[in-house]
């Protein structure tokens, strides 16, 4: 296992050894929807996605 | 790590029952008596209906009470000092549910309580009954004192900010939303239901009784407005802060994780998706649970802190239960694992 | 008494999230799968935010369900029949919580779920899952349906009655009442908050579909009519049956405590004093109780008998645990002790 670390909140996320660029992976912690830049180092960054209305 | 014998003085109220629901399902506990006045000799259900064909437990009049392993005191404000000699001198361990005991001078209790303390003496043996705050100190304490519910929303939600003065304490405001179930089980013309269903009632917008154990805690006093809502379980505390200096978010996730990273009842909760993204107490309805997220305000200095629970457990009996498993070496969320339930 | 390794299919709605709580806390089980489509890879606190921090567990696609030793179906009506033979070769045992294999005949499925029936030779494999009812034929079933919650709470009700031919059957009477989450957690017009809340709406005052089945099991179809009401959890049947010969109270007492006096999930509730002297559904809430109780009406001969509980736990997840429990020989309250909670 890898172990990357969120963009947004710091938290420490495992990743598979074989994972590749351009992958999906959420963050465990703050649900952040991130997208593996590199993989080494492990390098993780905000997937572009716009945010869903809440509803308010 | 043998069984403890356990008394409840004063079960018959909500924060009683709830204690007496945890501890009848505790599987380190012995249940001897739970005291009532009012329904001495009353099975426990004919108050509790939760607890119907759960046990055949009767209330017994205080005059009856036995030495036990541990007492627990849900009684008013007031009325646990009274008697606390005689309680010490029925159990080596008291965990005492009131605001008698939770303020460490006799000074504060006047002016929070309204009257003089009898045993200000006594004061210093009480631990402030907050794990994540005095674990240690719980350990080794024979006495602990359970912190008021909206005090204890509002301390887990800005202690790791106050601790590293990363804020302007003096300009710190909160206001704490909650349910029915904390004014008791007494009726009044307030809590008539057409009167109470669905109010958003300013109850408290200052004055509010929790101040003083908050600031002995934080070490300043808070701007603090209590807010009743049409809820009968459950505490949102919205806490608004100034920071000294810039902070990102990394940075606050990080304060946050390194204060409550590996404690069991504390969940960081702030998702960029999802239908609760925030804390929201209605999911924590009789769990043990504390969630705390933040947003910071793009355009100032202003972070916003909200933490929830349900004020009878983590901000009563649940947070009770949890000193009285790290007082006697039991693992911490014994009896306390219920997750809470959804959709409620 | 061997760990089972258990799958639920259908982990994303209501009735899987709270069978994922049980489940996770049942000490006898080991959770190997939970799938969802549109969830797949995703952690499932994401749509059951009060299991955060309680459990890492994701979603899996339903292709890659693998064997296991019991499978719980959560799909919508029509989708579990569709793929049961896939099922039956991946588990011993099944149990589902639709309502495809709840009816005996293909006509009743026809009439009531208006689509063919796809397997009907598999009809008879399945027990309908009341174990107050049908215990014996559950411990010996390989597979089990579970019943509707409305269902389950009218024939809970009248079962004794109807068993001993004590009322005319065709002028039985019943309104059940219940709340949001019975609708499944998808949202629409009707459910859209400004209009869902506090309502009191009669959406089905004829032709409810659970009619089939108390049909089939009390041997008469009832006059039923449901109202919806602002509450999430919760059902109150109120149930009117007109009695062939007079009977006094202690009668009606005896019929049901012979019928269910040593049930651990079924409690009468009938009291002369105290707030809660008739069954109650929201003390109901998250615990696996029945609770019946019923009032003669003094004037003639009808008999009023009420049953309360929480729909998505002994009308749905909380007895299929309870079938569960029974199929395999554990104890049949075993991760079903949850009392209720009070107040609430």
């Amino acid at each position: 296992m890898l172990t990357g670390l969120c963009p947004l909140c710091d938290a420490r996320i495992q990743l598979e050894a074989d994972v590749l660029p351009g992958e999906l992976v959420e963050c465990p912690e703050c649900a952040m929807e991130l997208e593996v830049v590199s993989t080494h180092p492990i390098r993780l960054a905000e997937a572009p996605q716009e945010e869903e209305d809440w509803g308010e | 790590m043998a069984e403890r014998r356990v008394s409840i003085v004063g079960g018959s109220g909500y924060t009683g029952g709830e204690l007496l629901r945890l501890l009848l399902f505790h599987p380190r506990v012995t249940l001897v008596q739970v005291t009532s006045e009012r329904f001495a000799g009353k099975p426990v259900y004919r108050v509790h209906p939760n607890l119907r064909g759960v046990t055949q437990a009767r209330f017994c009049s205080l005059a009856e009470l036995e030495p036990c392993d541990t007492l627990f005191l849900c009684l008013p404000h007031g009325k646990s000092m009274e008697q606390m000699p005689r309680f010490q001198r029925l159990a080596g361990n008291i965990i005492d549910l009131s605001g008698d005991f939770r303020l460490a001078t006799p000074e504060a209790y006047q002016k929070w309580y309204g009257r003089p303390h009898l045993y200000p003496e006594l004061l210093g043996e009480f631990v402030y009954g907050i794990p994540e705050l005095y674990r240690r100190n719980i350990q080794q304490a024979r006495y602990v004192s359970g912190a008021g519910c909206n005090a204890t929303a509002v301390i887990l939600a800005l202690y790791p900010l106050f601790q590293q003065q990363l804020v302007y304490p003096e300009r710190t405001v909160v206001e704490v939303k909650g349910g029915s179930s904390e004014g008791g089980n007494s009726p009044s013309e307030a809590s008539h239901h057409p009167e109470r269903n669905g109010v958003v009632r300013s109850y408290k917008p200052t004055g509010h009784r929790h101040i003083g154990e908050i600031e002995q805690t934080l070490g300043h006093p808070v701007h603090l407005s209590a807010t009743a809502l049409g809820i009968v379980r459950g505490i949102l505390a919205t806490c608004h802060v100034f920071l000294k200096q810039p902070l990102d978010e990394k940075s606050i996730w990080r304060i946050y994780r390194n204060a409550y990273g590996s404690e069991p009842f504390i969940r960081m909760v702030k998702e960029r998706k999802g239908i609760y993204r925030l804390p929201e107490p209605k999911l924590l309805v009789g769990s043990n649970f504390c969630d705390i997220g933040f947003e910071r305000d793009a355009g100032g200095n202003r972070l916003v802190v909200i933490s929830a629970m349900d004020n009878l457990m983590k901000g009563a009996a649940g947070q009770a239960v949890q000193a009285f498993n790290i007082m006697h070496r039991f693992p911490e969320t014994l009896g306390l694992e219920f997750p809470g339930l959804h959709p409620v």
